[in-house]
């Protein structure tokens, strides 16, 4: 049987990918931001996954404004990183998971879960860019990985309960998958930033860190948090946050926290960082 | 009665939504276009000539011209595709970010190294009117 | 406000398009199907609504094995007959309604339907055979029209409670829009029919009478019925009728029957056709 | 404990579930392929040389190049895809429908207008092997 066996929170900025390709990582500014990954590095090199579920959105690299799915699960062999203007970042291509991944899609939609099945896209930094943060450089990335895209551009994405809930049926489809698989589950974006407007270069410590608590110990209590009040209070793309509570509804009701971290800025965003264990 | 938009009094702050969405579609996806590099040489050519082949209204193209991504918010670009545009500049989100708040890059990027913009300022905005 | 004036329900066999379009609907067998929508012709004539909300299924025409949306609300302006491999339908090209669409879309995700939003595709027969049946040969189709596909390609398709409480919260949707507009919901595809295997050409007039009266009386019970009991009884393909809890779910608790039809065959297929409104 | 399969005692269907989704993957997409013209006129010219252009395997080219429907269907075809072969080839849903059953068209369009197959009759096909 395939097990849950951690879940991972952090921002997927891409600037940070940008740093690290151009071999800028070892500048003050970024050594700041790859610190915080130093425990998560040696931390994955014993875990071993075999599959990570990532959550993360695209940013108008693989879906245009044609065609907008809210959740996009990812059933490919393979997924190569996307030219997002600039060539594609590069990293090692992704390979995919499809027996599971099709497995999770049959069992969500059962559970009526609306998902759409995607077997080719190519991925963007917001994947990326948290496989660079946990794995450093390799020639391959040392796991398989499933993408799972949720709709953060077009208003509106999914509430953070509608996440929170997918998370919950998430772990149900994992775990009635008959092979022995470590699976890890990855929540991706945030923390609090605008990128847009005379509001541009937002960011809340204070409500980051308290979503954090809430992430880690009253997870109910975060996936209550309305749209609005992510945009007042993270900003407008800072709502990207609802993406960590597919993670923490995977993990079940009580965790254990690893590692925390939390750094300003990153570009123009927040970085946060959880490492999280399901309650023995 | 229309779906509510609870986060339109928040100031300085253009959500993409469904009303966006619909008058922004052409203009955004002339942004997703740049993303070839042959659309890029060409826009890059003729800005006006390659804008000319989408069904973008005039002020959406005078502000695409004129790089003015507050006002393109306004019209219905998202920043996301807008970025397109500054990218094919050759240009970061940071400094694009930073032209919307009328800060200089250098400005924006000295807020952001003392902890970024506090939400308890939002106030300061609503003087600056946008888009 | 937006009002949803009628629900119908019909096959959209693409044999009857063919007839249509080569000029064989005065033949005897077709005209035995043709001749069961004669009452809904003159009974849309009277009614004109202004948009029509069609509940369809694509069949490898829009969307190929690289994505499966299980519900995608196109929100274009405008939608081309497909070319499913013999030319495109000689039929006028579809007008949407963008505001409307959008504004449904909206107010869909809100209720925590995982919609995927298409601004760009071509409709197949399941959209455009329907229109024939209710509208004959005009030069332009007389009403905008908001396609709605609908999974049932793919195992599996959204059970019928969903699409059942789909249907709910699209009338609390199409309610809830500010702009004096008749808007009907069709349900499409069905009835019985199986197009694969030694077990090709099965109908089951019992089941499809028994679905039909349950449609219309007793739609909890309908939206009950599981994906296995439609294939063993319907057949393989007979699983379209879940579309059809779309349109019943829009129409309110009780419903009167103003026309219903039955007919074997046409091509491999049960045609049934309802048109029903919500009681006063 | 893998996703249950409620319909596997059905005689003479094969579901197009999540299995054949993955099996089918590369066949389905040469069908899709069949909706352009030119490559239809390629496939026509010779079969086995634009089939050798996908990752298919040596049975499912096989399957394709004799028509043989309900092999391609436990090889992960799904009908839908299928169509676009036997469109291709001029022929009409009711042919190849008639084929998989073992009846010539005629017996097939005679058993349709007699109205159709009835489920009651399931039991004749357990002893038909498919696939
Ligand atoms: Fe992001
Ligand atoms: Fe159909």
């Amino acid at each position: 049987m395939a097990k849950i066996t951690a879940g991972v929170t952090t921002s997927h900025v891409p600037a940070i990918g940008a740093a690290l390709d151009n071999g800028r990582a070892g500048e003050p500014y970024w050594q700041k931001v790859f610190s915080g990954y130093e425990f998560a590095k040696r931390w994955i090199a014993e875990e071993k996954p075999d599959v990570v579920f990532l959550v993360y959105n695209d940013h108008a690299s693989a879906f245009s404004l044609d065609l907008i799915p809210t959740f996009a699960i990812g059933t490919g062999e393979r997924f190569n990183p996307a030219d997002e203007g600039w060539g594609p970042r590069p990293v090692p291509g992704v390979e995919g998971a499809p027996e599971l991944a099709f497995h999770i899609a049959q069992s969500l939609i059962l559970d009526d879960f609306d998902l759409t099945i995607v077997n080719k896209m190519d991925v963007d930094h917001g994947l990326t860019v948290p496989l660079s943060l946990m794995f450093g450089q390799p020639d391959a990335w040392p796991c398989k990985v499933i993408p799972f895209a949720v709709n953060v551009v077009q208003y509106p994405p999914p509430s953070g309960a509608r996440c929170y809930a997918l998370g919950k049926a998430l772990r149900r489809a994992i775990e009635s998958f008959d092979g022995d698989l470590k699976v890890q589950v990855w929540g991706t974006g945030g923390m609090s930033h605008q990128l847009q407007g005379p509001r541009a270069g937002l960011i809340n410590a204070e409500f980051d860190n308290r979503f954090l608590d809430l992430i880690v110990n009253d997870p109910e209590a975060a996936a209550a948090i309305p749209h609005v009040e992510y945009i007042r209070e993270a900003g407008s793309e800072g709502i990207e946050l609802v993406m960590w509570l597919i993670m923490r509804g995977a993990l079940g009701d009580k965790v254990d926290q690893l590692h925390r971290f939390y750094h300003v800025p990153a570009s123009n965003t927040a970085v946060g960082h959880l490492i999280l264990k399901g309650a023995a | 009665m229309p779906l509510e938009k609870p986060y339109a009094s928040i100031p300085g702050t253009v959500i993409f939504d469904a009303d966006q969405a619909r008058v922004g579609y052409h203009l955004n996806q002339f942004c997703m276009s740049l993303m070839k590099a042959d659309n890029r040489a060409r826009f890059k050519a003729d800005n006006r000539a390659y804008l000319d082949e989408w069904a973008m209204s005039e002020e959406q193209k005078q502000a695409v011209i004129a790089r003015d991504y507050n006002r393109l918010l306004a019209l219905g670009g998202n920043v996301y595709f807008l970025a397109k545009i500054f990218s094919s500049d050759g240009l970061s989100f940071q400094f694009a970010a930073a032209t919307m708040t009328g800060m200089s890059q250098e400005e924006y990027a000295a807020m952001m190294l003392n902890g970024g913009r506090s939400p308890k300022n939002d106030h300061l905005l609503e003087t600056k009117p946008h888009g």
